[in-house]
């Protein structure tokens, strides 16, 4: 029962992009198609849920031990990059059409601060390995359901005549700022 | 002394680990991806207005690496500047290609072309075309619904409310071809700019007889082969009932102009005609 | 010249929230407030001021292979600083930020500075360009603070200006915060074109 | 029971104001304009020159092709000129212009009025002889119909099945047809089942037209094989795939033909024409048109030969109405618009309508309000809305992923639409960039 | 004889037209504004006309300096979005915050969009939910039905206590999570016929379900709507609060209490079945119904608001366009192929 009210929690009512600021430059970024939004939180999901792991570990076993806490940051972000470029190779060599769609949000998945505030939430919220894994793969889950819903709406929003003035970021943003408001309702759900 | 050691270890243990992995990995995935071709698409202006005839810059720019020879390939955007830029990353070299600017083959204004129907389908040449030959008698000439102007990337062209028809600002125009791609009629065409910028060009492309064109419309091209019959250079043909100056073997002596009957040959940027009339005469004295 | 426009481009020409979007999550989260912003906008403009500084100062060392981690290593130090010092001398603020002080490591525009600029020019225009884009990513912040803030309760910079019943408290939320800064960016692009 | 085809449809007003005005013999013109492109595929050859004597039914322009047809002379007379005159299409076409002298047929025609029952050809001669009387598709799409006789090897037709629906509002032409030449379709039927090889034969017939249910079934009865389906009135129950959907249930898949499901469809109109030409050894120089609108003060049917200019058929129907604000060939629904009168009859013409100005003009174009109004009509199960957007912003790709080329035209999308959207303006062009896109990537 | 007039074929129109659609709907709005007017008086006048106003006055100066468009005000929409907006607030709403509410509908839910047809998620239901996230505690006082028929700006104070009541919804929520056994807050609730006939406290157009069924009945004559979002939120409600029921008895209210309290209705007669915000299948159209009939259970069960038809109308809104991406119409012709494959 616990790990179900972590997945709700996670997906819907604390969901990252919409509730927590997570993550908003590839939500506003990789969302112009459906199928790049999808291959993206393919991507983070992967990342996401190593970066957790290695990190937790890191954490218990190396800096907890130490009482070097204060390594957190530095550390956790040096994981998240090198695996991250990690991906990127593997990527490019196995799948060049997703790479190319993906394109430059690679990298920046790097600086992705969904994956850096999952590991740091991690930690925080005190959750056990097996919590852990699975915060971190709900919270990918809220990350593409909000992603591919939104990149829905805006491929929808491509075909239609937007006034000029919102066109582009402020029109994306009042959309995102609707289904915040949507997601609301699911507020105290857990 | 001991925190800061251990900070050292910790953080370099880290960073070491991480790089091994990764130069491992970077060694078995090795993609091979020409860096030749993210620096020639720089030099291209970025318009992926497809005017080269590849789908967009980066396109164009992987075309530019491939090919042995360049010479075929223009950007007509940036023009012998862009090329010759490009040509030297890849040290290639480029022919200078002429100038070219896109021109209307048409003149059949409202006043000139009655109107026999009245079009009441969607706003859109394409459409008009494939439904009908037009609002006017002559099923060759401009619909002046404007699909070229909205084609255009470069703010080139307008329609001019008085004419119907688009008119061509000769200063933006880059002759990327986007408006001769658009026009369902095919009466824009990409032509030389000239010497000086100056050309004549054969407004028209009705290719009925005579007497159906010139019912059509009063500034339509009869075929009548006065023009053909006045060039001293043979650079004009009449071909399907239209007359065609060639710009490669036009000489800009503006004998043609006069002769034709309905003013369907068009000079543009020439001095004004009375200028031209006392050189003349200064030559003969 | 040259110098006062690395340090003033930050502010509107080339402002990181505004125009190059960069940034988007602190500010969107931490600008429920005024203070919130202009706290987390200052303390951004300190880590990208002092990483642009170093970065500049050690460019020439660091091989172009491990630049990108040696950055964010850079970076992620002067972030630690600023956690800590917060964490001492002003813990309400350090509360009400809370996640958002560890992000500032992986917030776009730091990188982006240090990646586009730092790496490229000497440390004077480095300090002066991450000052600017600092302190105009602090302005876009505050604006956006004091606006939520406002509509939301009734308040700047917690003086009341109308009684806390008439405010709209979806603007203190996450909604607001994206719809708030959509109209912001559209009204300034409208006065871009019309400029 | 009434049937009808299982997706979408409209009910337009009907306004059949020529229904049982019956069918009169319109006068031969002084001067005909046979034009030489009548039917789909290839324009025929012209086979005289000027100067040349002519008498009817003498061919005068000869197929190219396997997808072409003859094309034979209305009247007998002159060849004035070989030229181009403006057609439907609103383009110049070339056309043979024949100045009538008085009216001789080629000796070999049967121009009695008696019935043939017996039929004594055998399947290729049938099939030859409607090769040669130049007979296509008189419900409008003017398909040669000795292609559509020829089924494909490894394929087997079971079912023959006529069309005699008449779904476009106003038309009536094939509903007298039925009414006075009832006997002589049922012959030409069992000529095309005699050609095709079926025992089974379905006329189906909407219920708008219960004098012509009630003439054809009581007629039928003597002879085998052939039943009427009454049909629930439904538009466009006249396409192809909708009648087969409606007469015996079986949907052609998309992109294929109708013998894919063992079925054959043929016009009535057709087959009076196959019964002609077999029979009679008459060729199609001649056919049933109606004449109609709202304010016409005589809506008539009437036979005319090929190569009249309309306005001689609109002036037998009392002249052209002064409120007269479009004028349109066929029906209303899937008819062209004409810029002239001086149009010729063709094979094709299966109607006239004349609308009045107050109606002529679309309302203007508004919003999308995304009513799905025309995806629940469109019979074809697309989705129209998005095709003419796609189609409107040029993503020819998405057009085609949305089966673009399945849009049969019938315009049931546009009629519906509460914001008069013109969605199949949109979509033909779609269609029309997305089939070059088509054809030519089988190409290379 | 007039110049022909050419144009691509159909030449024919079904007259149909979005004046005719939205007027329609407006029309089979009028018994659910009529009985909201009968329980809730002065304040249910007020409300409507300020939202009605306040929506057509906005759309078209929006239209007018903002978006410099020709103004098409009289097409209807504006009004019923007005109208609809008006019958998701409670009847002693201020002024000033329909005011709000209907330049939030208006401004950001739809003309920022680019007017009708464009927006993703439908107007009303913006505004509603922007007003009660920003407003909790005047959009929860509800006043009760008849005693408050005359009672508007707080004019008879003494009695006010008797004029305001909660919704039956929230008397359950507030029971259950007090730990009041079911049987005891059954008690304060209206019974069944009362609910039926709109007798209970609760925003002005939602409450009379019997006004509210008669013009859904209208739009299905009509045929402005399909029976798909309506009959499949519906549904979805009745089987998922009857498992619930049958589950736990003592903890849940049964299918008839909750499709009659709440908005159920209002949201899958009028809200829902939005045109623009609606998929466009029929297929599509069920998947988007048991969508909203599922979170509106959940919302009202386990979340923190009593009623929740807003909330889950607005999150379908938002996966409108995947499910139109992905759930096609049926296609002549397919029968056959998925038979042989």
């Amino acid at each position: 029962m616990e790990y179900v009210l972590i997945i709700i929690s996670a997906i819907f009512v604390n969901n990252i992009v919409l509730n927590q600021f997570l993550g908003i430059c590839p939500f506003l970024g990789v969302s112009k198609k459906i199928s790049t939004a999808i291959g993206m939180t393919g991507a983070v999901t992967f990342v996401m849920v190593i970066a957790t792991i290695v990190t937790y570990l890191i954490q218990k076993l190396v800096l907890d031990p130490f009482g070097i806490a204060y390594l957190q940051t530095i550390s956790f972000i040096l994981i998240i990059a090198a695996l991250v470029q990690l991906v990127e190779i593997i990527l490019k060599k196995v799948s060049p059409p997703l790479y190319q769609a993906l394109g430059v949000f690679l990298p920046l998945i790097t600086t992705n601060c969904a994956i850096l505030g999952v590991a740091i939430m991690t930690i925080q919220k005190d959750f056990n390995l097996v919590e852990a894994v699975v915060f971190a793969a709900s919270t990918a889950i809220g990350f593409g359901l909000a992603l591919v819903t939104f990149a829905g709406i805006r491929e929808q929003l491509d075909l239609m005549d937007i006034p000029k003035g919102m066109k582009g970021t402020p029109i994306a943003l009042v959309v995102a700022g609707l289904l915040a408001l949507a997601f609301m309702g699911f507020s105290g759900i857990v | 002394m001991n925190v800061i050691s251990i900070t050292i270890i910790t953080l370099a243990s880290l960073g070491v680990a991480a790089a091994i992995i990764l130069y491992f990995v970077a060694q078995k995935f090795k993609v091979f991806e020409d860096p030749r071709i993210d620096e020639v698409e720089e030099v291209l202006p970025a318009a992926n207005c497809g005017g080269c005839g590849f789908p967009g810059c980066r396109a164009f720019a992987e075309a530019l690496v491939k090919a042995d020879d360049i010479s075929d390939l223009n950007c007509p955007v940036g023009g012998a500047d862009t090329m010759s830029k490009a040509a030297s990353i890849l040290g290639k070299k480029v022919q200078a290609a002429a100038p070219t600017v896109a021109v209307l083959k048409c003149n059949g204004t409202c006043e000139s072309r009655p109107r026999l129907n009245h079009y009441d389908g969607a706003e859109s040449c394409s459409i008009a075309a494939s439904l009908y030959g037009g609002e006017t008698g002559c099923s060759y000439g401009c619909l002046g619904m404007g699909e070229c102007v909205d084609a255009c990337q470069f703010n080139a062209m307008y329609m001019d409310k008085e004419t119907g028809l688009p008119v061509i600002k000769e200063e933006n125009c880059v002759s990327c071809g986007a408006c001769v791609a658009a026009c369902p009629k095919k009466i824009i065409e990409i032509r030389k700019q000239g010497p000086k910028n100056r050309r004549i060009y054969v407004a028209c492309a009705n290719k009925d007889k005579g007497g159906v064109a010139k019912k059509a419309c009063s500034s339509a091209c009869i075929a009548c082969s006065k023009c053909m019959k006045a060039c001293p250079f043979g650079a004009i043909i009449v071909h399907q009932n239209v007359a065609q100056i060639n710009p490669e073997t036009c000489r800009y002596c503006r004998k043609c102009t006069p002769e034709c009957p309905t003013g369907a040959i068009l000079e543009a940027n020439f001095p004004p005609k009375k200028e031209k009339k006392e050189l003349v005469k200064d030559k003969a004295e | 010249m040259n110098q006062w426009n690395n340090f003033s481009k930050g502010f509107f020409k080339e402002n990181a929230v505004f125009t190059l979007l960069l940034g988007m999550c602190p500010t969107l989260g931490v600008t429920s407030s005024a203070i919130n912003g202009l706290g987390m906008g200052l303390a951004t403009a300190f880590v990208l001021t002092m990483s642009n500084i170093v970065i500049a100062l050690i460019k020439d060392l660091i091989p172009d292979k491990v630049r990108i981690p040696s950055f964010i290593v850079v970076i992620a130090t002067f972030v630690t600083i600023v956690e800590m010092l917060m964490q001492a001398y002003l813990p309400s603020l350090f509360e009400s930020l809370g996640l958002f002080i560890p992000l500032i490591v992986v917030n776009c525009i730091v990188l982006g500075r240090a990646e586009a600029f730092a790496s490229k020019n000497n440390a004077i225009s480095s300090m002066l360009d991450g000052l600017g884009m600092g302190l105009g990513f602090a302005m876009a912040l505050t604006i956006l603070g004091t606006f939520r803030e406002f509509l939301g309760s009734g308040k700047i910079f917690n003086m009341t200006i109308f009684p806390e019943d008439y405010g709209m408290l979806v603007f203190v939320l996450a909604p607001g915060a994206f719809i708030a800064l959509g109209y912001l960016i559209a009204f300034i692009n409208n006065m871009k074109k019309t400029a | 029971m009434l049937k009808t085809f299982s997706l979408g449809g409209v009910h337009p007003e009907e306004n059949k104001f020529s229904a049982g005005q019956k069918i009169e013999t319109l006068e031969i013109p002084e001067q005909v304009s046979v034009l030489v492109a009548q039917h789909i595929g290839g324009p025929a050859e012209v086979a005289v020159d000027k100067g040349d004597q002519v008498k009817v039914g003498q061919i005068i322009a000869t197929a190219a092709g396997f997808v072409s047809t003859n094309i034979h002379s209305p009247v007998s007379g002159t060849v004035l000129k070989i030229d181009t005159i403006i057609d439907a299409s609103g383009y110049r076409k070339k056309a043979i212009i024949i100045k009538t002298e008085g009216d001789e047929w080629e000796a070999n025609i049967d121009r009695s009025e008696t019935l043939v029952k017996e039929i004594t050809a055998t399947p290729q001669e049938i099939i030859r002889k409607i090769t040669n009387a130049g007979i296509v598709g008189l419900g409008g799409a003017t398909f040669p119909s000795h292609v559509k006789l020829s089924v494909p090897p490894g394929k087997k037709c079971e079912v023959l099945i006529l069309n005699g629906v008449e779904c476009e509002p106003y038309l009536t032409s094939d509903h007298q047809l039925m009414m006075e030449k009832g006997e002589e379709i049922l012959v030409g039927t069992k000529i095309l089942m005699k050609a095709l090889n079926v025992d089974k034969a379905i006329i189906g017939i909407e219920n708008n037209k219960k004098d012509a249910i009630e003439k054809m079934s009581e007629l039928s009865k003597s002879y085998d094989g052939i039943s009427i389906q009454p049909l629930k009135v439904q538009y466009p129950q006249g396409g192809e795939k909708q009648l087969i959907d409606a007469c015996i249930g079986k949907q052609v898949p998309s992109g294929k033909l109708p013998i894919e499901v063992g079925a054959v469809v043929q016009n009535t109109g057709t087959v009076f024409a196959v019964y002609e030409a077999v029979q009679k050894n008459k060729p199609l120089f001649e056919r049933v048109v109606t004449v109609t609108g709202k304010s016409v003060k005589k809506p008539s049917n009437f036979k005319a030969r090929i190569g009249t200019p309309i306005s001689q058929l609109i002036d037998a129907a009392g002249g052209l109405p002064e409120d007269t604000g479009k004028i349109i060939g066929g029906g209303p629904m899937m008819g062209k618009a004409l810029t002239t009168t001086d149009i010729p009859v063709t094979k094709g013409s299966s109607g006239i309508l004349i609308m009045p100005e107050e109606i002529a003009k679309r309302k203007p174009s508004q919003n999308c309000i995304r009513c799905a109004k025309c995806v629940s009509v469109c019979p074809m199960g697309l989705s129209p809305y998005l095709l003419m957007t796609v189609s409107e912003k040029s993503v020819w790709d998405r057009a085609e992923e949305e089966k673009i080329m399945d849009c049969i035209e019938c315009g049931s999308c546009s009629f519906t639409c509460p914001s008069s959207r013109p969605l199949l303006d949109y979509i033909r062009l779609g269609k029309g960039t997305v089939g070059q896109i088509i054809r030519n990537r089988t190409n290379k | 004889m007039n110049t022909l007039t050419v144009s691509p074929s159909p030449h024919v129109h079904s007259g149909d037209s979005v004046k005719k659609n939205m007027y329609g709907v407006i029309i089979a709005l009028l018994p659910a504004l009529a009985a909201s007017i009968f329980y809730f008086g002065i304040g249910a006048v007020v409300v409507t006309i300020t939202s009605v106003l306040a929506c057509v006055v906005f759309e078209y100066l929006i239209q007018k300096y903002l978006l410099k468009n020709k103004p098409s005000i009289f097409d209807g929409s504006a009004a019923l979005t007005g109208l609809l907006l008006a019958f998701n607030l409670p009847t002693y709403l201020p002024i000033w915050i329909i005011i709000i509410g209907s330049l939030v509908a208006i401004g950001i839910g739809k003309m920022s969009f680019g007017g009708l047809g464009n927006n993703p998620f439908n107007p009303a239901l913006v505004g509603r939910v922007f007003l009660l996230i920003s407003f909790p505690v005047q959009m929860t006082t509800w006043p009760t039905p008849i005693i408050s028929r005359l009672h508007y700006f707080g004019i008879t104070p003494e009695i006010l206590d008797a004029t305001t009541g909660a919704t039956p919804l929230s008397i359950l929520k507030e029971g259950v999570s007090n730990g009041v056994a079911n049987a005891e807050i059954m008690q304060q609730l209206p019974s069944l016929s009362e609910l039926f006939f709109g007798l209970m406290g609760g925003s002005a157009g939602e409450s009379a379900a019997a006004a509210l069924i008669l013009g859904g009945l209208y739009l299905l004559i009509k045929k402005i709507i399909t029976w798909h979002i309506p009959v499949s939120i519906i549904g979805t409600v009745v089987i998922f609060t009857t498992l619930l029921k049958l589950i736990h008895p003592d903890l849940y209210a049964g299918p008839a209490f909750h499709l009659l309290t709440g908005g159920v209705l209002l949201g899958a007669i009028f809200m829902a079945t939005d045109y623009v915000t609606s998929p466009m299948s029929h297929k599509g159209m069920l998947i988007f119904g048991i969508g909203i009939g599922v979170i509106t259970v959940l919302i009202r069960i386990f979340g923190s608001f009593p009623e929740g038809v807003s909330f889950a109308i607005l999150i379908m809104n938002g996966f409108v366009p995947l499910i139109d991406k992905y759930i096609k119409p049926k296609r002549f012709g397919e029968v056959i192929k998925t038979q042989k494959a």
